[in-house]
């Protein structure tokens, strides 16, 4: 097959995959972490205590699965802001546009990486 | 007869590069469609009006044109709709235009034979063994996608062709998936070369606007969006294969 | 196309121009809806084929040239399957095939309701894949190249620019259809002016068997689009306006009930020949047994028995035309027809190697008379000779191109010249005129209408006789608006008329000379067939004044003719 | 933007700066709750404060709208025929809903106490 703009397939599973599982899991944790326990529910503020969430996140699967939504939901996100910038006109050439977008998720994902391994 | 309308017409002349929209105010019937209109003002009032047409059935595709600022088959919609009017008629945005409502086919026809739309064979079947056997499973898989009738109704609505003028666009991209689903078909990875090239289905950030403004509900945003899955696939097989190979 | 890709084939460093007024796949075959003849199945034969055909043809056409049509049809239909078309199925992957009128046994390969679209899409993506042929698209024939005694291509204008080219060639082929547009209610697209009917008739070739004007029984009211007969291959019926079934008191057998197992039955009723479904309607509406609109007068065709499923996998377009066009849905409703001219059984004077009398020059598909439909053409058959014979003119004219080089060029040089000069002086006279394009092209229209319709006699065909020589007249001081060259539609159009006149009058003045009712030619001061006197094919003549009719035999081989006679 | 349908591929194509957005979130709480619980209240308090609420709820409306547009809009890239048939979207974006809220209750049974 020709390589030419292939590795756009790569990419595009890539927002596909993110874009799932981001549509599956962002609201849920958007509401748990911000809205709820900003509108002052209390199982919501309970769910938040230091303590828990220290031994939540010390649990290895929930580290995995967390890492997983963050580094995909990035690809995806930043596939779609790259085709943002094309349809605003922005006058930049597009290969630099995907270049920066697709470098930026990458960096996301070793920070995520990074800060989850440290944990 | 008996009610008026007025048409508000494109007029572009490529001469003088002038353009400007003309009034025609007319009596119309109630069964005539938008190019009737048209028709009764090229024959009675100025025949220098320029639109292209032909079978005034909806099915030859020559007829497409901006109507009120969609993209419209003008022989399948009606005046009578779109009243009290006035109807605002332009040629199809995206294209270069050549004169009034006519418009410039060349890179479409350029794309169009880019993508290989004929049936690819490693070895032909000869005639006197009679057909390629094809179920009606297998023939509805891809029927849906032989409806194209190449009205650029689908190109003129893409604003990814509005800015990616090399965007293969979705008549096309519908055209080549059809083929390689086709069971009669050998040359999918052929055509997957030109279809996951840089100007091809990776453009499509699936607006869907073509599939809305298809007059013969072929769906080309459902087929490109299926493309890039068969890309996809494509892409990672050829990963395996080669890495395979490599061993 | 067909013929273009044969020629293409033949060797592949012959140049093929594919010349066309409008893109190629807007071409009308586009438009054809209900399939394609060819023996395939073990219950049919060739020879059966051949009957129907001939039987249609009420003895007019050349028993040769339908032996050999049918012959060669099957292997042109698996041509195409080959190409892509995308055929209706049998659950085993074999080719489906419905019943159609005049046929004995369901022959009729299709691709839903859209067959001629399917056909033309996959000749013309097919012809994409030649390296050796070039189209010229949007590019209006204008004039033959005649040089040396033979036809070396074609004057064409140039849309786009306005300009004139010669465009010379070893062989030329007219592919051009019918010429439809002479009538006012008709299927046929805006394009069929026969253009290249006229073009061959004014370099001298024959136009055969005019008179011979086929009128579909199911036009959609009011606008005239088709209704394909496939409706009535699946089971539709047709009603008058007190709910029954007229056709069996048109000698065209007894009806089966709609859920007997047997209906509908082969070469009756409703499956009977078009030319007695149209008369039929006629005879009808004298008795005053037809609904009456303000569109006219109608008669209703029934397919709700068929249920959504039928209609929505079998006859899908002829739901959407119904629904958009006339408002009714087949589904729940009954779809109000009647007769609408659909196609011309005559035309380029063609032998069965699809040659004319001119070296050089070939014809094939509508435009072209072989003869195998003679004075009434069978559904169906149409587009299997379009393949049949635009195979045959490809191999045939390629054949000649190779043998023939381009000679006389200075000569062919001067006649684009005069081409030239003759468009511009057109284009110059115009604007002084004051006749409108539309105008005369309805009037020649209403005449035609009157005059040599369904039924047909003396005086009023006189009548349209003398009114086209009036409209030719007239037509000398057409008026053109559009004074740019640049895609002048105008100009085209009034090109067209030209054409269009020179077609109605051959179809006319055949019409007078032929005096007996055969086919789709129906007299009434002469109601009966004549084989002594008629048994003969009409050969029209241009000349400055009236055309000249002239006669030449029908080929008969093993089936001597015998009375029409369908429903039983 | 002359078309609905464009202003809503660009509506579909601004969740994704939110969600972005949402990553930053969510990565300094991670961090925050590696630290001290001292230092992690205080974010918490920050994220309680009322700017941080209007961009929760912001946030939440882009990512439902991602959520539903990009489910439903799952069965035009797969054509599952059964029987010669197109299986219809609604039995394809159907079963993606249902994943979708059992997703979600998962997510609660673990988050929740």
């Amino acid at each position: 097959m020709n390589i030419k703009g292939s590795h756009e397939a790569f990419w595009w599973s890539l927002f596909s995959v993110g874009g799932v599982v981001s549509a599956m899991v962002v609201p849920v944790l958007v509401f748990a972490t911000i809205v709820g326990p900003g509108l002052g529910w209390d199982v919501f503020a309970d769910a938040m205590r230091y303590d828990r969430l220290s031994r939540l996140l010390g649990n290895q699967l929930v580290k995995m699965g967390l890492f997983v939504v963050i580094a995909l939901s990035l690809f995806h996100a930043f596939h779609r802001i790259r085709h943002l910038i094309t349809d605003l006109h922005v006058p930049v050439p597009g290969m630099p546009v995907a270049a920066l977008s697709y470098l930026l998720a990458i960096v996301g994902t070793v920070v995520a990486a990074i800060v989850l391994w440290l944990m | 007869m008996g009610s008026k309308v007025t048409f508000e017409v494109f007029r572009f002349d490529s001469e003088t590069e002038e353009s400007s929209y003309q009034d025609f105010e007319m009596e119309y019937e109630d069964e005539w469609v938008i190019l009737d209109g048209l028709n009764y003002i090229k024959g009675f009032i100025d025949g220098s009006l320029s639109h292209r047409w032909s079978c005034r059935m909806g099915v030859c595709g020559s007829c497409g044109m901006i109507v009120n600022g969609y993209p419209t088959l003008t022989c399948s919609t009606f005046i009578r709709d779109y009243l009290p009017g006035p109807i605002r008629v332009e040629p199809l945005t995206n294209f270069k235009v050549e004169r009034d409502l006519i418009v410039n086919l060349d890179d479409f026809l350029r794309k169009l034979q880019q993508i290989s739309p004929w049936i690819v064979r490693d070895e032909e079947r000869a005639i006197e063994h009679g057909e390629y056997l094809q179920t009606p499973a297998e023939l509805a898989t891809f029927k849906q996608f032989t409806l194209c009738i190449n009205c650029m109704l689908c190109y003129s609505a893409c604003p990814v062709v509005s800015h990616e003028l090399n965007f293969i666009g979705p008549a096309v991209l519908t055209l080549g998936h059809r083929y390689n689903l086709d069971s009669r078909d050998q040359g999918a990875d052929m055509r997957l070369d030109e279809m996951l090239s840089s100007d091809g289905i990776w453009s499509c950030t699936f607006v869907g606007e073509c599939s809305q403004v298809c007059p013969k509900h072929v769906d080309p945003a459902g087929a490109i969006q299926q493309s890039k899955v068969s890309g996809v696939m494509a892409y990672f097989k050829s990963f395996v294969m080669s890495s395979g190979s490599r061993e | 196309m067909r013929a273009a890709i044969a020629a293409a084939e033949v060797d592949p460093d012959l140049d093929v121009a594919v010349v066309s007024k409008v893109y190629p796949m807007r071409s009308h075959t586009v438009a054809a809806e209900g399939g394609m003849a060819g023996v395939v199945k073990d219950n049919d034969s060739f020879e059966n084929h051949i009957y129907d055909t001939i039987s249609g043809s009420d003895w007019l056409a050349d028993q040769d040239a339908v032996e050999e049509f049918v012959k060669e049809a099957p292997g042109e239909l698996i041509q195409l399957e080959h190409w892509g078309c995308p055929w209706s199925r049998e659950p085993d992957g074999r080719i489906s095939v419905r019943p159609f009128g005049g046929m004995q046994i369901e022959r009729t390969w299709y691709a839903a309701d859209k067959t001629g679209f399917h056909v033309l899409h996959s000749l013309f993506q097919t012809s994409l894949k030649y390296n050796n042929i070039t189209r010229y698209d949007e590019w209006f024939a204008a004039e033959l190249l005649v040089g040396d005694g033979r036809c070396q291509g074609v004057v064409a204008i140039e849309q786009r620019t306005g300009e004139v080219h010669g465009i010379v060639g070893g062989a030329t082929i007219m592919c051009t259809g019918g010429g439809g547009q002479v009538f006012k209610f008709t299927t046929n697209a805006s394009i069929k002016t026969g253009d290249g009917m006229a073009l061959a008739y004014r370099a001298g070739v024959a136009l055969k068997d005019m008179e011979f004007v086929q009128y579909h029984p199911t036009g959609l009211l009011g606008s005239g689009i088709l209704i394909t007969e496939a409706t009535r291959g699946e089971g539709g019926v047709l009603l008058n306006k007190d709910g029954q079934r007229y056709l069996q008191d048109h000698d065209l057998g007894e009806p089966l009930d709609v859920t007997d197992p047997e209906h509908p039955q082969t070469r009756t009723m409703e499956l009977g020949p078009r030319d007695r479904l149209s008369q039929a309607f006629i005879r009808e509406e004298e008795a005053g047994n037809v609904l009456v609109g303000p569109q006219g007068s109608y008669v209703h065709l029934d397919i709700r028995h068929l249920g959504e499923e039928v209609i929505d996998t079998r006859l899908p377009f002829v739901r959407e035309l119904a629904r958009n066009y006339a408002g009714v849905d087949p589904v729940h409703e009954m779809i109000p027809v009647r007769p609408v001219v659909h196609y011309m059984m005559g035309g380029i004077d063609t032998g069965i190697d699809a040659a004319t009398s001119l070296p050089g020059l070939y014809a094939a598909g509508e435009c072209a008379c072989v003869s195998i439909n003679g004075a009434n053409r069978l559904g169906s058959n149409s587009l299997t000779e379009l393949l049949v014979f635009g195979l045959r003119a490809g191999h045939n004219a390629a054949g000649f191109a190779l043998k023939h080089e381009i000679s006389d060029k200075g000569a062919l040089e001067a006649q684009v010249v005069t081409v030239k000069k003759r468009i511009a002086s057109f284009m110059d006279k115009g604007h002084g005129g004051d006749e409108r394009i539309a105008v005369l092209k309805n009037e020649m229209a209403e005449t035609m209408e009157e005059g040599v319709g369904i039924f047909r006699q003396e005086g009023s065909m006189r009548r349209t006789c003398d009114r086209l020589g009036e409209l030719r007249a007239r037509f000398e001081n057409v008026k053109l608006d559009d004074t740019v060259l640049r895609h002048n539609t105008e100009l085209r159009a009034a090109l067209e008329l030209d054409f269009l006149l020179d077609v109605a009058q051959s179809v006319a003045f055949s019409a007078i000379a032929r005096q007996e009712s055969r086919g789709s030619h129906q007299r009434t001061d002469f109601p009966a067939r004549n084989d002594e006197r008629y048994l003969k094919h009409s050969l029209a003549y241009r000349t400055d004044g009236e055309p000249q009719i002239e006669y030449g035999d029908v080929t008969i081989t093993r089936w001597p003719p015998a009375d029409r006679v369908y429903g039983n | 933007m002359r078309r609905p349908r464009y202003c809503m591929v660009f509506v579909r194509e601004v969740t994704a700066i939110f969600v972005v957005a949402y990553v930053i979130v969510l990565l300094s709480l991670v961090v925050s709750v590696g630290g001290d619980p001292e230092s992690y209240e205080a974010f918490r308090d920050f994220l309680a404060s009322p700017g941080m609420l209007v961009f929760g709820v912001i946030t939440l409306l882009f990512t439902l709208f991602h959520s539903v547009t990009f489910i439903s809009l799952i069965p035009r890239g797969m054509a599952v025929w059964r029987n010669g048939k197109r299986v219809p979207a609604s039995t394809i974006a159907g079963p993606g809903f249902v994943v979708f809220a059992a997703v979600v209750a998962v997510v609660l049974l673990v988050l929740l106490p």
